[in-house]
């Protein structure tokens, strides 16, 4: 099969234009993989699913990734001339910048006829919150309908195309996207005998610290 | 479709059975079917559209039995994830924990000793037995067959759990497996009870074919029913016993050819109408397979150490990175997808969940049927709530 | 013909039937009150803390409270405080001990993995099982004086596991034993030998060295 | 009844039962009759469930306890088996189950996870404990438990059947006209069961804070 570039480039031989990027994997696994753009993705999905070279007939696994917005301090050194003429002094500047967050849906494309894959398409969305549609890759292969269904529900993408866009494992009037790493549970606390870490914390914020106990009454 | 609601008989949770209309099929029923039924196989819920006796419509309803585990793997360490793979698919815990261990390994690139592999391969292969028996009860069970094959099937997994609790210390949630290697190293007594089970397995199963392969009964309820086209199949990502029942030859014992698998001589049984019947057919024959497999990897077992001396227990933090490792499980294809940022804990732990994607194509098989076939259809998929929902 | 099929799925079961009066194999039933499973070796269902002697438990648990099974044990029921002061363990070298040790057992999921990750061969698993309870958050959390069982008890429910750990035990205090006296030797011997610069093991080891030029 | 003592004792009562007299009350043959011939609710809901399927199966046999009759139908049904995690979203199912069960109904909570969510009670998703919202007659840990712990448990619901007394403030539910059976049945809410407890059945226990951990 060919690597991940090649793939790449004659994916962009048919499609120019379709900004695909090769993203990495530095992990001993090299599963690396591509970054598609919603707008050509369902094109993209379709050549490889028919091209008589590639024929990735199998979507296997499709999963969403959250992104959390990142803050990320940029110090950049300075050097600012002495105003009292004295040689220039070198200053660290720290800027502060936030780095938008993403939802990052993958799927992993196998080809039974040819016995080769995986190949690992990745799609994202602009933001974490009001523009989270990407195109349902459902029309393409039949095993994205639920497990589409299930990153909609869990992380909050919308698939535009997608058959039946319902929430799958949580119940309908539920309002949370729960896989998502900022989502905090509602707070049904209940009195947990060996707790630390986390529901340490959340044990205190329910029994505050009691008072010193007042001391038994003497007979 | 128009659904106008006449009586909806119980309000939270959606009705048990009401009146709908349809502009083409005119009045129709819609009966809900679970979660609390005893032939979903657990807390699974469908909810069934009827004209007549005639399924029109099928919606599988998911998530009673949503139990986060992906939530809370990415809470956890990637060792303290082993216990929880154990109840995904709470029959089948020692190629779920196989699956996992192959995505860690794959993710920090760590070896397997070679009689790791095998006593891996004798686990998977006892666990197919394990799996394919009970698969075999319950669809009997489910065609009214009330009991006794699954006496006799669950009779056969006593004698294998009893293998699993002396190897591992538990009857059904085994967290044998290790990054690197496993746990325990068998002693010879216990590879003679493997040997001794592996002699005896073989008697079970004609006495089983004997029951209920030739049984005119299961033969009159099963062919012909729940068929799939493997195109469709394909598509919808079945994996394991239901795609190899439609003439697809994909095992990935044999496709990827992982462990020490492509050292063993075995064949992969394939179907021919994918209808109920060859997917029950196909299970047995893979028992046959098994046993092969079994004796093979008995006979074959080399010495050395069962875990790889450079792997860690505590402190596992790898690379940053990411891997997606697979195992052909008794029920399919089971992955695990690990995405590491360097950390103790994953940052993304997702399970390729075989029960709940071969449910795809549930409404596919069971329209136009009746709900006593759809039954049937959904044992022949084998499916667990445990893994289904997670 | 139709209908062998049936006939001779029936004669299975006749088969069955008859055979479960005589024959052991087709008679699995295990009358449980009155006959206890034979339970393997490495059968584990909770914890318990090991300690060296049955008649007083609380001073002579292993356990040193370090807190790793605490903070490896994937459910999160185990909690431990440790002590403020010390107390001398078995060997009589004064330790940390557990103030309080609670396992939750309505949590616990029985994965062993505090037992892997324990470097004292503190907590082991325990084989009870006849442990249903009316009593919610009386009976299912379990504290350090629940957890104690003597070594003897585990020399009964892991027999070779436990001879195993026993001997590692002892190589180890040996070991120690000899370090600390090592130990001892090399802080008196300088003391005794004053005026050598050196200790008398730096120069052995330069010894295939060729002498610096003087 | 008076105040004085019985005329007869237990022991000298089953001293004549060993001789082949028995004595016998209303009371005691009324509790008889309830506690050996429970049926439990063919409902599994997870792991444990499977656990549950082989206590019926011929190793275990639970119809040597008389509860082999697994009802598919809650309204012939005597014992709800909770027989793994309760989810938020099937706990009004669970719920509404129990209710349909006429009474005399018995709960067993089988497992970690219907005690207290057990390891998966840090899930969002999961109810920590069903004694939140139906009554629990015995709990039974264990993760999950052997089928001899099922069928011990089911002996101590048995034991504790046969020792209530039918009149009184301890009289089973079905005899008393002072307390409500039916349990509410939570609703969905947009991020949590409405209300999260029933406070009926469920009091936290009292806080007993722990010390802040150095």
């Amino acid at each position: 099969m060919d690597t991940v570039e090649q793939l790449r480039d004659r994916l962009l031989a048919r499609f120019p234009g379709a900004g695909i990027t090769v993203v990495a994997n530095p992990s001993p696994a090299a599963q690396h993989s591509l970054l598609l753009t919603a707008a050509t993705a369902r094109d993209l999905a379709l050549f490889l699913r028919d091209e008589p070279g590639l024929q990735f007939d199998q979507c296997s696994n499709v999963t969403g990734v959250d992104w959390p917005d990142k803050e990320i301090v940029d110090t950049t050194k300075v050097t600012l001339p002495d105003p009292a003429g004295g040689p220039p002094k070198v200053v660290e500047q720290k800027s502060k910048r936030v780095e938008p967050g993403c939802l990052e849906v993958v799927y992993h494309l196998y080809s039974i006829a040819l016995r080769h894959g995986p190949v690992i398409l990745r799609l994202r969305t602009a933001n974490r919150t009001d523009s989270v549609t990407l195109p349902s890759l459902t029309p393409v292969w039949r095993s994205c309908e639920f497990q589409e269904r299930e990153v909609f529900d869990l992380f909050g993408v919308v698939f535009a195309g997608h058959p039946d866009l319902r929430r799958i494992l949580m119940w309908d009037g539920y309002q949370d996207h729960p896989m998502r790493r900022d989502y905090v549970e509602p707070d049904s606390y209940e009195w947990e005998p060996t707790p630390h870490g986390e529901v340490l914390a959340k044990a205190r914020q329910h029994y505050p610290a009691p008072a010193a106990a007042p001391e038994a009454p003497k007979p | 479709m128009s659904v106008s609601d006449l009586t909806p008989l119980s309000a939270p949770g959606g009705s048990t059975v009401r009146a709908v209309h349809d502009e083409f099929h005119g009045d129709l029923l819609e009966v809900s079917m679970g979660p609390h039924h005893p032939s979903t196989h657990g807390v699974f819920r469908m909810i069934v559209t009827l004209d007549g006796e005639t399924i029109v419509k099928l919606k599988p309803v998911f998530g009673y039995l949503h139990r986060n585990h992906e939530k809370l793997g990415e809470n956890t360490t990637y060792l303290a994830s082993m216990p929880y793979t154990d109840r995904l698919d709470y029959l089948n815990s020692m190629t779920n924990n196989w699956a996992y261990a192959v995505a860690v390994e794959k993710l920090a690139g760590l070896a397997v000793p070679e009689r790791a592999e095998y006593v891996r391969v004798i686990l998977a292969e006892l666990t197919r037995l394990l799996n394919h028996s009970c698969l075999a009860g319950f669809l009997m069970q489910d065609c009214g067959c009330s009991g006794t094959p699954l006496m006799y099937a669950f009779r056969e997994r006593e004698k294998i759990l009893d293998l699993f609790e002396s190897l591992s210390g538990s009857r059904m949630m085994c967290n044998y497996q290790r990054f690197g290697g496993c746990r325990v190293d068998p002693s010879a007594d216990w590879l003679a009870g493997a040997q001794r089970l592996t002699d005896g397995y073989g008697a079970f199963l004609d006495e089983f074919e004997a029951l209920l392969t030739g049984n005119e009964i299961l033969m009159a309820r099963t062919q012909g029913v729940g068929r799939l086209s493997s195109a469709l199949a394909i598509s919808a990502g079945v994996t394991g016993p239901a795609l190899r029942a439609t003439g697809v030859a994909h095992d990935l014992r044999k496709v990827d050819g992982y462990g020490v698998y492509p050292r063993f001589d075995f064949r992969v049984p394939l179907g021919d109408h994918g209808d109920t019947y060859d997917r029950y057919m196909i299970r047995i024959l893979e028992m046959r397979e098994s046993l092969k497999i079994l004796s093979q990897a008995l006979a074959g077992l080399p010495g050395g150490p069962i875990m790889d001396p450079k792997a860690k227990l505590r402190g596992f933090r790898p690379k940053a990175g990411e891997a997606y490792g697979r195992i052909e499980g008794p029920k399919g294809e089971i992955g695990f997808y690990l995405i590491s940022d360097g950390s103790a804990n994953p940052y993304r732990y997702r399970v390729r969940p075989p029960s709940f994607i071969n449910l795809t194509i549930l409404e596919d098989m069971c329209l136009g049927r009746t709900v006593a076939d759809a039954v049937i259809i959904l044992g022949s998929v084998d499916i667990v709530l445990g893994e289904v929902d997670r | 013909m139709l209908g062998t099929g049936l006939i001779k799925g029936l004669a299975v079961t006749a088969k069955n039937l008859v055979g479960s009066y005589h024959d052991p194999a087709r008679y699995t039933t295990l009358e449980y009150p009155e006959v206890k499973p034979k339970l393997p070796e490495a059968y584990r269902n909770f914890p318990f803390l090991v300690t060296e002697n049955a008649t007083d438990p609380m001073g002579t648990l292993r356990c040193v409270a370090c807190q790793i099974c605490e903070k490896e044990c994937p459910p999160q029921c185990i909690y431990i405080e440790k002590s403020k002061d010390k107390k001398p363990d078995a060997a009589g070298k004064p330790q940390i001990y557990p103030a309080v040790f609670a396992i939750d057992t309505s949590v616990c999921m029985s994965c062993q993995i505090c037992v892997e990750v324990c470097p004292f061969d503190a907590i082991k698993m325990d084989q009870e099982y006849e442990i249903a309870t009316t009593d919610r958050f009386g009976a299912l959390l379990l504290n350090r004086e629940q957890l104690a069982k003597p070594n003897s008890y585990y020399h009964q429910i892991h027999p070779t596991e436990a001879v195993e750990v026993d001997a590692r035990l002892a190589e180890e205090r040996r070991a120690a034993e000899e370090k600390a006296k090592a130990a001892a030797a090399a802080k008196s011997a300088p003391k005794s030998a004053a005026p050598a610069p050196k200790p008398p093991a730096a120069p052995s080891a330069e010894a295939p060295k060729p002498p610096p030029a003087a | 009844m008076s105040d004085a003592a019985p005329a007869i004792t237990q022991a000298e009562r089953d001293d004549l039962r060993r001789n082949g007299i028995l004595l016998t009350s209303l009371e005691e043959l009324y509790n008889w009759g309830r506690s050996h011939s429970v049926w439990p609710l063919n409902f599994g809901l997870a792991c444990c469930a499977i656990e549950m399927i082989a206590a019926s199966m011929a190793r275990y046999d639970i119809a040597r306890f008389g509860s082999e009759v697994f009802r598919p139908s809650p309204r012939q049904a005597d014992l709800l088996i909770v027989s793994g995690t309760v989810t938020k979203k099937m706990a009004p199912q669970v719920v509404r189950l129990w209710n349909q069960m006429p009474e005399p109904k018995y709960c067993i909570a089988m497992g970690a996870c219907a005690i207290s969510g057990g390891p998966f009670k840090q899930g969002y998703n999961v109810l920590k404990g069903i004694d939140r919202f139906i009554p629990v007659d015995i709990y039974i840990p264990g993760c999950p438990p052997r089928p001899e712990a099922l069928l011990h448990g089911l002996v101590q619901l048995q034991a504790k059947i046969s020792g209530q007394p039918l009149t009184g403030p301890d009289a089973p539910r079905h005899l008393r006209t002072d307390i409500e059976c039916d349990c509410p049945v939570p609703e969905f809410g947009a991020h949590d069961l409405e209300p999260p407890q029933n406070p009926a059945v469920w009091t936290p226990p009292p806080a007993v804070v722990r010390p802040d951990k150095a």
